[in-house]
């Protein structure tokens, strides 16, 4: 068994909005990741991921609960630690274009890291920033040039560069490839795969094309409104998806292949996501579930093992 | 008297009647004299609004024992006579029978003696007390030391006054034709504490009587015919309306709304050709201060030749443009001796410009102290477009002159003054308008500790002569006196006098009869429209 | 099945700081009554140009129409005058668009958004233009519609912003719908709602819908027939099983490589189609795809090449259709990738 | 279709750019540069403030007369060969005072704008960076120094400082960085949430770092035009505190003032006085307000394409 | 919401008294009194104007009577027109003022923003430039030139209109006129902007997509979006105008507030500063509040008590 390097134990994050109104973006939710794999975290828009992957890296300060990283605990990091920490870990952000300061050369975007913490000389700098933008499949031409006149693919990858100039052992990929197109999103997947080899990182990859999460991750965690529903190896979450959530969403992915559209069976949920500031009682997912009991209604599914390595929260499953 | 002389004026029929007067008799029609106050008068109660933007108000809708007439000189006003004691010091009034408030009630002896003592009362805290001072008791009730009773003043009866003076002033019956010695109605004053605060409540004893009081935009003020001289009086109703800016009021006289307005700076060389412009002598001088405890203008030699230097007639010509007199000393003309001889020009020319001298005394007063250079100077002035533009003018004069530099520095008004008070400026401008018409109101102010004096001035000779001169009965020694003081502020120079003042001002073609005193407020009981 | 809409060698540039972007080059579509054309294709590659050029509303004077044809039930919609095309916006041709976010006006609710375009093209009262309102949110799947037309934007979902722009759209029962990347925002549970009501309304009303999209995914489950663009040019066209199955350009298959399937081996790696569009500052010459084509002829970078059909309905721009690339070693494509 | 034969061959790989940007290589600046020239107008608005600049310096010499040399016989002399401008009410050359005037004018508009800038940008970013609380508070004494009367405030500068341009400075800055800090602190409030600014702290960027490198930058549009509108009001602000004693003392005499003592010669005709400097105003007006839209639009990477 | 406006006025209060407080400092730091005139005064006279006017007692008592007398809203007398009082002054001056500014904010605002309007949908046209010409103008040449041409011109020479005072609404035509074409100018431009950037969003599009008239689009749709930033810049407008100006006041000799501003000060009117400060402050902070709540109901988006945005 490999090493945990982070372990997120009861998270909660929950945001102030006012008048009493409490907004519970994250919801007690527990989960490790091991060193040198692949995490994957799917699930519905406004469901919560970013907000895990953000308190995480400290951008949120956690209501609850807490994060271990490499046995520390992240949100009472001193100063100095949170240095160490802010290189160590790293993020890639969703959109390619918001990104990017688009007032600043990609030398200097890459470089940041770099001169944030006042690593390197000027000439060991650039000659970083040339390595980085090699490693990514960009050329040194590009260091001087401006985001702008860069596609989306492109800029993504400066965005990649930018996390690997410090060095870090850990990535937070924050939906990396939902705003590019298809043909670009292999070209990104595949730089993430070959430097995860080459620099032995472990992910943490955040997306809702479950297809996609599949194709990288090892093991996959599924949230649905602020809460962790499952958990699996990624292969044996697609053969065997448990949670009834877990289930709609891989038959809602549309597959590119006329014959099987056609034949297909979706289970279409009906409704919309309830709003995290009223959640359902009992199982948050109840009111949009196509099993749903009456138990749902009144307890809340308790997070259990329904086999080896394979989690999940759901009162069909409990003895 | 006034009126005759302007019916005998009045002869060329001119264009304007003939359009105005077309269809009614033009005596049917109300006589409505548009006038402008600049301002909203400080305050109607008069002790208090001692300003001319209140006096000029005052002075017609009231009247006190004696009334400036068209020479300038007292007259009989609410009082018909007064005796003088031989000592010149115990005055007795005898109040007119018919005398009267607008509202019918006759004016009294009573109501002066309330009036009085009111305005000298410190609860009161008018600002025109000091001119009270020359009534027995009054300095010392004004200051807190005496009480009510110590002033002089006593109504013997209705309507007989009698007050007695410190010390024998001749100039006394002018002092009382200011607003402050006006009577004021005894009765509402007691029973109304802001009957000044709206023409309703301000009973008028004057040529007209005040009924419209709409504040910072007009005030009426209509034919009073309660008036003892009612008959006298050819305006129906005066409108006063509050115009402060000269280019404003100046485009509402052509246009027709005001019947007179000032001369704006810009345009007088233009109207002044074209004829159209009224000058007539007021009192009241344009000067510089040095301060005389400071470098170099400790030397008397020195302030002479800054004073020599600047050619007066060319400022007022050139700069100025209202066809001023230059000031060669610092009484200003207009007030008569005993003999019948003006003040100034028996005084004649103290300092002029002379420019050969002025060198020559530069010269010499550095060297006395040992100047090869003159330390920096700076003249002060309050900033307004006249003294901007005449302090540009006398910077280039003193520096094209004497070879002199001076800087300039104008400040916000009251910061200046603050700081002239001080002693705080080096050179600065000032001006002096008489408070009432006697060469002595002038001199005074330089007296050591005056609060006019602002220079660091002090003579004991000087100061010595003024207070003889209040002393002295004799007007004829009395004017001698305050010559030889005159002639000593000009010996040590301590101030540059630059000009004295004048009215100029635009007149609708009809309006006759305005007069316009040298030291006093706007009289219209003889005005007129045609 | 009539044509109702047919797109002839249409040129639409825009005029910027940069220079002239020549964003589509010769466009050409057809579309029937009651089928679903999907236009799919990598970003920036005029999708969206010429579905606003159909609508007239590429911003003038910076975009212009070169040249080409647009005929709508025989008239021609290039010539219309503005006012004239008015009447055809929203009526007879209704759009939506990309981002529900950002296509719906924050500061007004949604119900006066959607009897807008009813008040103005049918001249009926508010109050009834209300009534249909509510019928349209029920169409679209909203529940408590009344009390959901006083609201405003943002109180709602994606996924509803989604459908109430889909509302918007049929208020005036046109015979065309235009769908711009409609669900390109949100996410695949809402994704495959919008999808099956989509194809509901298609059954209900028999509207003819453009598609445009660049997931496959989407164009397989819903489209009759798919035009593949490149560069501001329609490389293929032709039946959905058709590009599906026998894919003849190698865009179009370096498209469908490019996706990873859920039921396939994780380890082996995808395959993108390296490098990116060109610029369409300057197109190149020849070929637009030939830079990034693996099987890329000399011939490729010097002209363009013709307008191939392979056979009824499925015609494809490619060289290596010509008789003289066949003798090259590159065998034709012709198994099913999937 | 006449394609020779022979082109059906392999491309040879080395042919293919795959990766290769084929958009023209610019630096930002140069890329802003180029836009900025581009716009006509804004090119003459950079034109007329060079050319004004140079008046400022050269215009003065142009002539024989000083801004100070007086000759009360030729007072208000309309503009004539011998005096291009006319003459003002001491028979000086209105000429030379016009562009001796400039010098003050535009030093005093371009350094209160610089200032306010610098003021504003500081005060507006550390307010909407750290929002809540501090903002509030910040936001509060804004509010309390738009409700202090000016006048007075003026008048106690005056009597600490004395006069002297850095006086008419301190008092046209004292509450102009208000429009300003308003502004970049609207900006930073949309701004510090975009994922740039977070991905810079996720690098470990501190504060200063974050409004110094990403914040500012990005908020150049609307700062610059406040900086254009700026400028006029400063000159004619600068002519008001010169009316209280504060501004430049004469005989030198800024735009503002000559306009304010040209006030009368609506009514007496002599027009020269009032149009040079009020016209010289406008202008510069109309150039800054030209050039600073030109550059917000050439500042803004997005208006590329 | 109604602790909303609690909070809002309990900081509205705070903010009222600091500025009271300071605004108390500076007058009396500043030199000068109310009875230092160029006229002769002697000292007896100005210690009895001082007991008069409670100025001989130390700043500290004179800084809590006047806190006292706030309490009764009564701003005591002015000293230097001393019949009468600071509320009567604004009492009197205000709804002079309010009326001339109330008309010359609606010729600032509906101009201002047609023209604006107009410039955006004409971007680089002939009217876009005309605009921007008149903006100039309207920001560089400043009100009082403005006044005195007007009256040379249109109420001399021409005599369309009276030349000054206060009366019927012919006497409101130029000063309103003058005193919106700052206003007028900086709003056009404003509205300019965000009108051209409104009109790149995804709506508008939308909006033209369903066959809408560019005036149906410009009015309901864009309209609303671009005047966020308008409102901002009309809470310090509207106190500013509705206060008066001293300056078109004292031009077109118009009984409003305007004068006091600067009277007070000139004269060092002790309570005509304070007084006058006061109204302007509290006028200032309600129209920065009613701005908020316009926010709001401009934008449904827009929610007061969002914390920290
Ligand atoms: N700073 C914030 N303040 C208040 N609410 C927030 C904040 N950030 C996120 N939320 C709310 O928290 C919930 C979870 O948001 P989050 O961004 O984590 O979702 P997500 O799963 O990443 O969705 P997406 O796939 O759309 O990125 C949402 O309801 C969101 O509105
Ligand atoms: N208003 C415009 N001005 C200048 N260029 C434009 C404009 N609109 C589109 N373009 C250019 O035209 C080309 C085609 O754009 P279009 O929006 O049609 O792409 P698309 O296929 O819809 O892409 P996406 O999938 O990203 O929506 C792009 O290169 C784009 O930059
Ligand atoms: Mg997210
Ligand atoms: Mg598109």
């Amino acid at each position: 068994m490999p090493n945990k390097l982070v372990e997120i134990k009861n998270l909660k994050k929950h945001f102030d909005m006012g008048k009493g109104q409490i907004l519970k973006a994250v919801d007690d939710v527990s989960f490790d990741i091991y060193e040198g794999e692949t995490f994957g975290l799917v699930g519905e828009s406004g469901c919560g991921k970013s907000t895990t992957g953000r308190t995480m890296i400290r951008l949120y300060e956690a209501s609850g609960g807490e994060v271990l990283y490499q046995s520390k605990k992240v949100h009472s990091l001193k100063k100095k630690e949170m240095r160490r920490f802010n290189r160590s870990v790293q993020m890639i952000f969703q959109d390619p274009y918001a990104s990017l300061n688009p007032r600043m050369t990609v030398a200097d975007l890459i470089a940041e890291g770099l001169d944030i913490h006042g690593l390197l000389s000027q000439k060991d700098r650039i000659n970083k920033v040339y390595e980085l933008l090699e490693t990514v499949g960009l050329s040194r031409e590009h260091a001087n040039r401006y985001p702008h006149e860069f596609s989306g693919g492109q800029r993504q990858r400066i965005g990649i560069a930018r996390a690997l100039a410090v060095d870090p052992d850990f990535i937070i990929a924050d939906e990396p490839i939902s705003a590019l197109d298809v043909s670009v999103q292999a070209q990104v997947v595949n730089l993430l795969k070959r430097l995860q080899k080459e620099k032995n990182l472990t992910y943490l990859f955040i997306a809702h094309d479950l297809a996609m999460v599949k194709h990288i991750s090892d093991r996959i965690g599924v949230m649905y409104l602020g809460n962790l529903v499952e958990l699996s190896p990624s292969e044996e979450l697609y053969s065997e998806p448990l949670h009834p959530y877990t289930q709609a969403l891989l038959t809602a992915i549309p597959v590119p292949d006329p014959a099987t559209e056609q034949t297909r069976k979706r289970i279409i949920l009906e409704g919309e996501v309830p709003s995290p500031i009223h959640p359902p009682s009992g199982c948050v997912f109840r009111t949009r579930c196509p099993q749903a009991m009456d138990v749902c209604a009144k307890e809340k599914p308790v997070w259990q093992k329904a086999k080896e390595n394979h989690y999940v929260a759901c009162h069909l499953y409990e003895q | 008297a006034c009126s005759s002389d302007d019916a005998s004026t009045e002869e060329n029929p001119n264009e304007g009647q003939n359009e105005t007067g077309q269809e009614q008799e033009p005596s049917t029609e109300p006589k409505v004299l548009l006038l402008n106050n600049g301002r909203e008068p400080t305050s109607l109660d008069p002790p208090i609004g001692f300003d001319a933007a209140s006096y000029n108000l005052i002075n017609n809708f009231m009247e006190g024992l004696t009334r400036l007439g068209a020479d300038h000189t007292p007259e009989a006003g609410i009082a018909e006579d007064w005796d003088i004691s031989e000592d010149g010091r115990v005055y007795t009034f005898y109040i007119r029978e018919n005398a009267n408030w607008s509202n019918g009630d006759p004016v009294t002896a009573h109501d002066f003696e309330f009036a009085w003592k009111r305005f000298i009362d410190p609860e009161t805290a008018s600002p025109a007390a000091f001119l009270a001072n020359l009534i027995e008791g009054a300095e010392g009730f004004n200051s807190g030391e005496g009480t009510v009773d110590d002033v002089m003043v006593t109504a013997l009866d209705d309507k007989t006054l009698e007050v007695t003076l410190t010390s024998p002033q001749s100039y006394f019956l002018n002092v009382i034709t200011n607003p402050p010695f006006f009577p004021v109605h005894k009765e509402t004053v007691e029973g109304n504490e802001n009957w000044h605060a709206e023409a309703s409540t301000i009973h008028s004893n004057g040529p007209f009587k005040l009924t419209q009081w709409d504040k910072d935009s007009q005030i009426i003020i209509e034919k009073n015919e309660h008036y003892w001289d009612t008959n006298q009086v050819k305006l129906d109703q005066v409108v006063w309306k509050m115009v402060n800016d000269s280019n404003t009021s100046y485009q509402m006289y052509t246009s027709g709304e005001l019947h007179t307005s000032d001369v704006p700076a810009d345009l007088s060389e233009q109207l002044f050709a074209n004829g159209e412009v009224n000058v007539e002598d007021s009192s009241g001088t344009m000067f510089f201060r040095f301060n005389v405890t400071e470098e170099p203008f400790q030397n008397v030699n020195i302030r002479r030749a800054f004073s020599m230097a600047v050619d007066r007639q060319q400022i007022i010509d050139y700069v100025i443009k209202g066809q001023q007199r230059a000031a060669t000393a610092f009484v200003s003309y207009g007030f008569t001796d005993a003999q019948g001889d003006d003040f100034r020009e028996k005084g004649g020319d103290l300092i002029s410009f002379n420019l050969e001298e002025a060198k020559q005394l530069l010269e010499q007063g550095m060297a006395e102290e040992g100047y090869t250079a003159l330390p920096e100077i700076t003249l002060s002035y309050n900033n307004t477009d006249i003294n901007h533009r005449i302090a540009q003018a006398l910077q280039e004069m003193l520096r094209q002159n004497l070879g002199v530099e001076v800087n300039l520095t104008s400040q916000e008004g009251a910061v200046f003054l603050a700081a002239q008070r001080a002693l705080e400026l080096q050179f600065s401008r000032s001006s002096f308008i008489p408070d009432f018409g006697d060469p002595i109101n002038f001199l005074e102010s330089f007296i050591t500790g005056s609060s006019m004096n602002r220079t660091g001035w002090s003579h004991a000779e000087y100061d010595s002569l003024i207070a003889e001169a209040y002393q002295e009965a004799d007007d004829a020694r009395r004017f001698e006196l305050l010559h030889r003081a005159e002639s000593i502020l000009f010996e040590e120079s301590p101030i540059i006098p630059l000009y004295f003042y004048n009215t100029i001002y635009l007149q609708a073609d009809d309006v006759k009869g305005i007069v316009r005193h040298p030291v006093g407020y706007l009289e219209l009981k003889w005005a007129d429209m045609e | 099945m009539n044509k109702i809409l047919d797109v002839q060698n249409l040129h639409v540039s825009f005029t910027t700081y940069g220079g002239e972007v020549q964003a589509v080059r010769g466009v050409s579509l057809e579309l029937h009554e009651g089928e679903t054309l999907a236009i799919v294709g990598e970003s920036g590659c005029g999708k969206s140009v010429t579905a606003q050029t159909i609508m007239r509303l590429i911003t003038e004077p910076a975009g212009r129409i070169k040249s080409g044809m647009i005929t709508y039930r025989n008239k021609d919609l290039t010539a219309l005058s503005e006012k004239q095309m008015r009447r055809v916006r929203g009526a007879e041709i209704a759009m939506i668009f990309q981002d529900p976010m950002t296509s719906l006006n924050p500061t007004i609710t949604i119900g006066k958004q959607i009897s807008e375009s009813m008040i103005k093209h049918q001249k009926i009262s508010s109050t009834d233009a209300n009534k249909l309102s509510i019928e349209l949110l029920k169409l679209v799947g909203i529940a408590n519609p009344k009390e959901r037309l006083k609201q405003y934007p943002h109180q709602f979902s994606g996924g509803m912003r989604q459908r109430i722009m889909i509302a918007m759209a049929l208020a005036c029962n046109p015979s065309i719908l235009i769908a711009d990347e409609p669900t390109t925002a949100l996410d695949v549970t809402i994704q495959a709602q919008i999808i099956e009501l989509f194809k509901e309304i298609q059954i209900k009303t028999g509207i003819a819908i453009i598609l445009i999209t660049h997931d496959l995914g989407v164009v397989a489950s819903i489209a009759n027939r798919v035009n593949v663009m490149y560069a501001g040019k329609v490389m293929e066209a032709g039946l959905v099983q058709d590009i599906f199955g026998h894919p003849q350009h190698p865009y179009t298959r370096g498209l469908l490589a490019s996706v990873p399937k859920l039921d396939e081996d994780k380890s082996r790696p995808l395959v993108p189609i390296p490098g990116s569009p060109p610029d369409l500052f300057a197109p190149p010459q020849g070929c637009p795809f030939a830079q990034r084509c693996e099987y890329a002829l000399e011939v490729c970078v010097h002209a363009e090449p013709p307008l191939t059909t392979v056979h009824e309905h499925h015609h494809v721009a490619c060289w290596l259709q010509d008789d003289r690339a066949k003798g090259t070693e590159f065998p034709t494509y012709r198994t099913k990738v999937l | 279709m006449n394609v020779p034969d022979e082109l059906f061959v392999p491309l040879e790989k080395d042919k293919k750019y795959a990766e290769a940007i084929v958009r023209p290589k610019l630096s930002y600046w140069q890329d802003a540069w180029q836009r900025l020239t581009k716009n006509k107008l804004a090119l003459l608005g950079l034109v007329i403030i060079i050319l004004l600049a140079v008046m400022a310096l050269a215009g003065p010499l142009l002539v024989p007369y000083s801004y100070s040399d007086q000759s009360l016989l030729n007072a208000n002399q309309p503009p004539s060969e011998e005096h291009w401008f006319g003459t003002d009410e001491l028979g000086r050359d209105m000429f030379a005072r016009t562009w001796y005037g400039a010098r003050i004018s535009l030093f005093i508009g371009l350094t209160a704008a610089i200032i306010d800038f610098i003021i504003g940008i500081i005060y507006g970013g550390i307010s909407g960076y750290r929002g809540g609380r501090t903002d509030n508070v910040m936001m509060r004494i804004v509010e309390i120094l738009y409700g202090l009367p000016y006048l007075l405030v003026v008048i106690l500068l005056m009597v600490v400082m004395g006069p002297g341009l850095f006086t008419i400075i301190v008092a046209l800055t004292a509450t102009g960085w208000i429009g300003m800090a308003r502004i970049v602190r609207g900006q930073v409030l949309q701004l510090k949430n975009y994922e740039y600014v977070l991905a810079s702290r996720t690098l470990g960027g501190g504060t200063p770092w974050i409004i110094r490198k990403h914040l500012l930058p990005n908020t150049m549009g609307p700062i610059i035009v406040q900086m254009t509108l700026t400028v006029p009001s400063a000159i004619f602000a600068e002519a008001f505190l010169s009316f209280l004693g504060l501004g430049v003392q004469a005989p030198i005499a800024s735009w503002g003032v000559m306009a304010n003592d040209g006030l009368s010669t609506i009514i007496s005709g002599h027009w020269w006085r009032l149009f040079f400097p009020a016209f010289f105003i406008s202008l510069t007006m109309f150039a800054f307000n030209v050039l600073g839209d030109g550059l917000r639009d050439a500042l803004d990477p997005r208006l590329r394409r | 919401m109604l602790s909303y406006i609690g909070k809002r006025f309990v900081a509205m209060l705070i903010t009222l008294w600091v500025i009271i407080t300071l605004t108390f400092s500076l007058m009396h730091a500043i030199p000068g009194s109310p009875f230092d005139k160029e006229r002769t005064t002697n000292e007896t006279v100005t210690r009895n104007l001082e007991a008069h006017y409670n100025l001989d007692k130390p700043l500290i008592v004179q800084y809590f009577t006047y806190l006292k007398s706030l309490v009764t809203l009564d701003l005591g007398p002015s000293i230097s027109y001393s019949s009468d009082t600071v509320n009567n002054m604004i009492g009197r001056g205000f709804p002079v003022s309010f009326q001339l500014g109330i008309i010359t904010l609606i010729i600032a605002v509906f101009s201002g923003i047609t023209i604006g309007v107009l410039a955006a949908l004409k971007h680089n046209g002939l009217i876009d430039h005309l605009a921007m010409i008149l903006a100039v103008i309207g920001l560089s040449i400043p009100n009082f030139i403005l006044s005195t041409l007007f009256i040379k011109y249109i109420a001399v020479d021409w005599g369309l209109l009276p030349v000054a005072t206060w009366g019927t609404w012919k006497h409101t035509v130029l000063p309103a006129l003058a005193l919106s074409s700052g206003p007028l100018a900086v709003i056009a431009r404003l509205t300019r902007s965000n009108m051209l950037e409104v009109l790149t969003q995804d709506y508008i599009r939308t909006a033209k997509a369903k066959g809408l008239s560019p005036f149906t689009i410009v009015v309901k749709h864009a309209l609303r979006n671009a005047l966020l930033p308008v409102i901002t810049i009309l809470g310090t407008l509207i106190a500013g105008v509705l206060t008066g100006s001293f300056v078109v006041e004292k031009i077109f000799a118009i009984p409003g507030m305007g004068k006091y501003f600067v009277d007070g000060i000139n004269n060092r009117d002790y309570p005509v500063i304070m007084g006058t400060t006061l109204f302007y402050s509290t006028l200032l902070i309600i129209m920065m509040f009613l701005v908020d709540i316009a926010y709001g109901l401009i934008d449904p988006r827009i929610k007061l008590h969002k914390k920290g945005e």
